[in-house]
């Protein structure tokens, strides 16, 4: 089971990521470099993890996604093998056209980190394997923009595709994303981005370690 | 009342370190454009106003630059555009 | 031959902020001749209170700054405390409280990038942030733009740097409407033995400038830090500094695999004064002289002078000396994290500070007096008059009311509004996030933590200077001990009005002896700190305000305990006295 | 080759939500400016470039903005001017 977990400059929970990840799968990640042009051959699944690429400047994860390593990301996840982004993650797969919409600056304007209830609605992605819908958990979220925007047309394929993975629950949607979007996958439900932070609950001194079992889900694919 | 749409151009001022655009540079390198030796990035605001005429306009958005929209200790402003609306 | 550019008049050696004294004594230490423009700028960036600590020496030597613990106290870029098992924990606290004033968001943001700066120089990845912030009062009208601005300025850098903010303190009083006060402190973990320092050390071996370009940001900037506001300061504000927290994250990256790579010799960031400051540092500790060759400094602005560039307070900037062996695997570190690596000059031994600039020396002074010999006052004061007793306030309105209105007002009320803007997760490490007494922070994979917690009550030290800085330093002791921490160091940021005025030198020296009191019999030595004094506006003064941040150890993370109540029907107990 | 500066201006496509914008609305109600009935914020790329002439100079920042500078999928842009600098 080989996870590749990309860096690039200014990711700044890379090594939260590829700390959990390590604990939950019992393998340390790869830890790929963005100017690299091909993944490592045993690549199973790829992760970007959080953090402010090149300073969030210009546009959340614009200039990440066009970065070398993303043509072969891009190609992998085209291939149907498990894409997962986290937080700034999510905004490079955003970018790099792999997930559909935008995400906004937050509804406040300000930066929010604290925890929020998330409920499950999909669980086709890998990543989601170890949930069933309807599951409501409590996870941290960290970031200026995470606001969610599509058309109502796009919004109508997300829901009909059944390409919402997490939502916020109970009125505890922290940027003002529409529908209450938190998370959604790819129609193939391969690629998975979502703005809160499974990664900063997996570990046993964090707060609980619901989060783990996002990585675990990936166990089965050593199989 | 006549209405207006106006837009501001806010930039930084000279010398003022720019990261955004310094970023932006670099990554347009990155991309193969050669020919780039520099960017600096800006805002744009379009707004839409109603004022008894021109000058009140003007005058009313230059206000708002000074007071909210542009931070006039790094940024200078211009009104770029003014134009009258008809309304239906 | 030096290059007499400019002549000195009167006014530009007062716009330098030097007293006829202080010049005079300069021009005795380069012979009795006149001094390049730019070495005027030199010394009085060297000179100036903020780095020079001219006001403040006398009584900072009286504070305790050894103790069993104790790698390195007071006099580099941050102190550092052993926490057993090789490693150690390196950490200071320092102020940006006039810039933040004049542009709250770059103010405050490049107080936190100056401080990162300050632990990774020495070789330690800061871990955790905090925050001590003052306003004037909530109504007053510059204070919402104030508040709004320095909150998202410290979120912004922290959060996009990545580091941790878990802890720190807001207040508002009338006494900070015309002075804002925003106290950065920072941690990080190091190995032991691989600490880094500035002293620089052999003869003929490369200086190297690392990091961002030089533009004319801040030029003059450390000047202003000392100088009293008055009515112009629209005019000093061109002078504002960018902070730009993704060169800095690099920085950090590209400055820890260079360490690790053997290539480092000595190294210094560049903070007030630039590359003046970083300079003298380096060769005045190591004994040597240093030549610089301004040609060689990466710029980003056209045109640059010899002034500005001695002068420019750009932000992400470090000098370094080389292993000249190692150079071509340093300078590939540089590259692959984009940033800029240029030799600048080269170690001397003849202990002058040497620039040359488009082929003309522009500059050549003795290196160790510019340090060494800066001006150091024993300023006038009057001790302080004891407090009235308060008067016998009998409570006769309704104590749940009372409560409620406590709860309510801004100093009491929960500061969530403030930290839930900061990223206090990161790194994944948080234990305990603001909030409760002290915030916690897991420091290894076998579980042991430190606790972070700043404290002081200001209207308590304007009362009495001397209990109210003790106060100050148990608080911070009890904050950390209420989590489970056991105390181990600590670092203050004085912050203070005009020391010319005798009753404020006199509340200053009051407030260090109580500190020094209360640190030495708690056995909680001060090892790192900073002075921040001038903070008046048109004669109004701030409240004497001596933030005291503390570090505390705990073997066992998850041994800790927080504030809340765990269950119900418990036992509730007062301790103490 | 030629050394251009060139204005670039990327506004928010109608219909895309703009937090800040909408945000800046409020702000300025707040501060009494009571005639903005709306304010949409965009950027502004100022680009300094070289090119072997102005039709290269204009295909080169039209696709600048494509790959990078711009989001087409929620951004319009347009090259608002284009000006051949004497270089020194
Ligand atoms: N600027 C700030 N940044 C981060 N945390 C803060 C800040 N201000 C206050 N806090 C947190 O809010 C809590 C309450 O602060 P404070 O009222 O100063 O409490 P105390 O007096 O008990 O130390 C503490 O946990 C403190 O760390």
């Amino acid at each position: 089971m080989a996870v590749s977990v990309i860096q690039f400059p200014g990711s700044n929970r890379d090594q939260d990521m590829l700390d959990a990840m390590a604990h939950t799968t019992g393998k340390a990640p790869h830890d790929v470099w963005h100017a690299d042009t091909a993944l490592p051959t045993d690549t199973q699944a790829i992760v970007l993890p959080g953090g402010f690429s090149y300073g969030d400047y210009l546009r959340c994860g614009a200039i990440a996604a066009r970065a070398p390593i993303m043509a072969d990301v891009i190609k992998a996840a085209e291939r149907g093998m498990p894409v997962l982004g986290v937080c700034n993650g999510f905004q490079i797969l955003i970018e790099a056209g792999l997930l559909p919409g935008a995400l906004m600056r937050n509804a406040s304007l300000r930066f929010v980190c604290k925890s929020v209830d998330l409920r499950v609605e999909s669980t086709r992605s890998a990543f989601m394997s170890g949930f069933t819908k309807g599951d409501v958990w409590s996870c941290p979220v960290a970031h200026g923009d995470g606001n969610y925007v599509c058309t109502p047309d796009m919004l109508k394929n997300l829901q009909d595709d059944d390409c919402i993975a997490v939502t916020y629950a109970g009125g505890s949607n922290p940027n003002g994303s529409v529908a209450d979007i938190a998370g959604i996958t790819n129609k193939a439900g391969n690629v998975l981005g979502m703005m809160p932070h499974p990664e900063n609950i997996a570990l046993p001194h964090q707060p609980s370690q619901t989060g783990a079992k996002l990585f675990e889900g990936l166990l089965n694919l050593a199989a | 009342m006549r209405h207006y749409s106006a837009r501001i151009i806010i930039t930084l001022k000279n010398g003022v370190l720019d990261p955004q655009g310094k970023a932006s540079a670099g990554a347009l390198s990155g991309l193969g454009f050669e020919g780039v030796n520099s960017v600096r990035q800006g805002k744009v605001m379009d707004v839409e106003l109603s004022a008894s005429d021109d000058a009140t306009a003007r005058a009313d958005l230059a206000a708002m630059c000074e007071k909210l929209l542009a931070n006039t200790v790094i940024e200078d402003f211009e009104i770029a555009a003014l134009t009258e609306r008809q309304m239906a | 031959m030096l290059n007499p550019d400019i002549a000195i008049t009167d006014e530009m050696i007062a716009a330098h902020g030097l007293t006829d004294d202080e010049y005079a004594h300069f021009k005795s230490l380069i012979g009795g001749r006149e001094p390049t423009f730019t070495e005027l700028g030199i010394v009085s960036a060297m000179w100036n209170e903020h780095c020079s600590y001219k006001s403040s020496k006398k009584w900072l030597k009286t504070l305790p700054t050894e103790g069993a613990h104790v790698i390195e106290g007071p006099g580099e870029n941050a102190g550092v405390v052993d926490i057993g098992d090789g490693e150690a924990v390196v950490f200071k606290m320092e102020s940006h409280n006039h810039p933040s004033y004049i542009e709250p968001y770059q103010g405050a943001a490049t107080g936190v990038g100056g401080i990162l700066r300050d632990v990774f120089t020495m070789g330690a990845r800061p871990v955790a942030a905090m925050n001590a912030l003052r306003f004037g009062e909530p109504d007053h009208p510059k204070t919402r733009h104030l508040v709004s601005g320095v909150v998202a300025g410290v979120g912004g850098y922290g959060n996009a740097f990545g580091v941790p903010t878990v802890g720190g303190e807001v207040e508002f009083h009338a006494r900070y409407n015309g002075n804002c006060l925003v106290n950065a402190f920072a941690a990080g973990i190091a190995k032991t033995d691989g600490i880094f320092t500035s002293r620089a050390e052999g003869v003929g071996l490369p200086v190297v400038y690392l990091g961002a370009k030089t533009g004319r940001d801040g030029v003059g900037g450390a000047t202003m830090a000392s100088a009293e506001f008055d009515d112009s300061i629209e005019e000093k504000r061109p002078t504002v500094q960018v902070g730009d927290p993704f060169t800095e994250k690099c920085l950090l990256e590209a400055c820890l695999e260079l360490m690790a790579t053997g290539a480092v010799i000595a190294i210094q960031d560049m903070g007030a004064a630039g590359l003046t400051c970083s300079a003298v540092e380096m060769g005045a500790k190591g004994d040597l002289g240093i030549h610089l060759d301004l040609d060689k400094v990466p710029c980003r602005e056209t045109n640059m002078s010899a002034y500005e560039m001695m002068l420019s307070e750009s932000q992400e900037r470090m000098l370094m000396v080389l292993r000249p062996e190692k150079h071509a695997q340093a300078e590939a570190v540089f590259v692959k994290w984009g940033l800029d690596f240029a030799v600048v000059g080269k170690t001397t031994d003849t202990l002058r500070f040497e620039i040359f600039h488009e082929g003309v020396k522009v500059a050549d002074l003795p290196i160790k007096e510019l340090g060494d010999e800066a001006p150091e006052y024993d300023r006038p004061w009057v001790p302080p008059t004891s407090p009235k007793p308060l008067q016998d306030n009998n409570f006769d309105g309704d104590i749940a009311d009372g409560l409620l209105t406590l709860l309510a007002a801004p100093n009491g009320a929960s500061k969530r509004w403030v930290y839930e803007q900061y990223d206090t997760l990161v790194r994944g490490q948080t234990l305990a996030t603001p909030g409760g007494d002290a915030g916690v922070v897991q420091v290894n994979a076998a579980g042991k933590a430190l606790a972070f917690t700043a404290d002081v009550t200001p209207r308590y030290v304007e009362a009495d200077p001397f209990e109210g800085a003790k106060q100050a330093v148990a608080e911070v002791w009890r904050n950390l001990t209420a989590v489970g921490a056991t105390p181990l160091a600590v670092t203050d940021n004085l912050n203070f009005g005009n020391p010319e005025r005798p009753e404020i030198m006199g509340g200053f020296v009051a407030a260090i002896k109580g500190l020094g009191e209360a640190c030495r019999e708690l056995d909680f030595p001060i090892v790192s700190g900073n002075v921040s004094l001038y903070n008046e506006t048109n004669g109004v003064g701030i409240l004497p305000t001596p933030a005291i941040a503390g570090v505390g150890l705990l073997e066992a993370g998850a041994r800790r305990v927080g504030a809340a109540f765990a269950t119900a029907h418990e036992a509730i107990l007062l301790v103490g006295g």
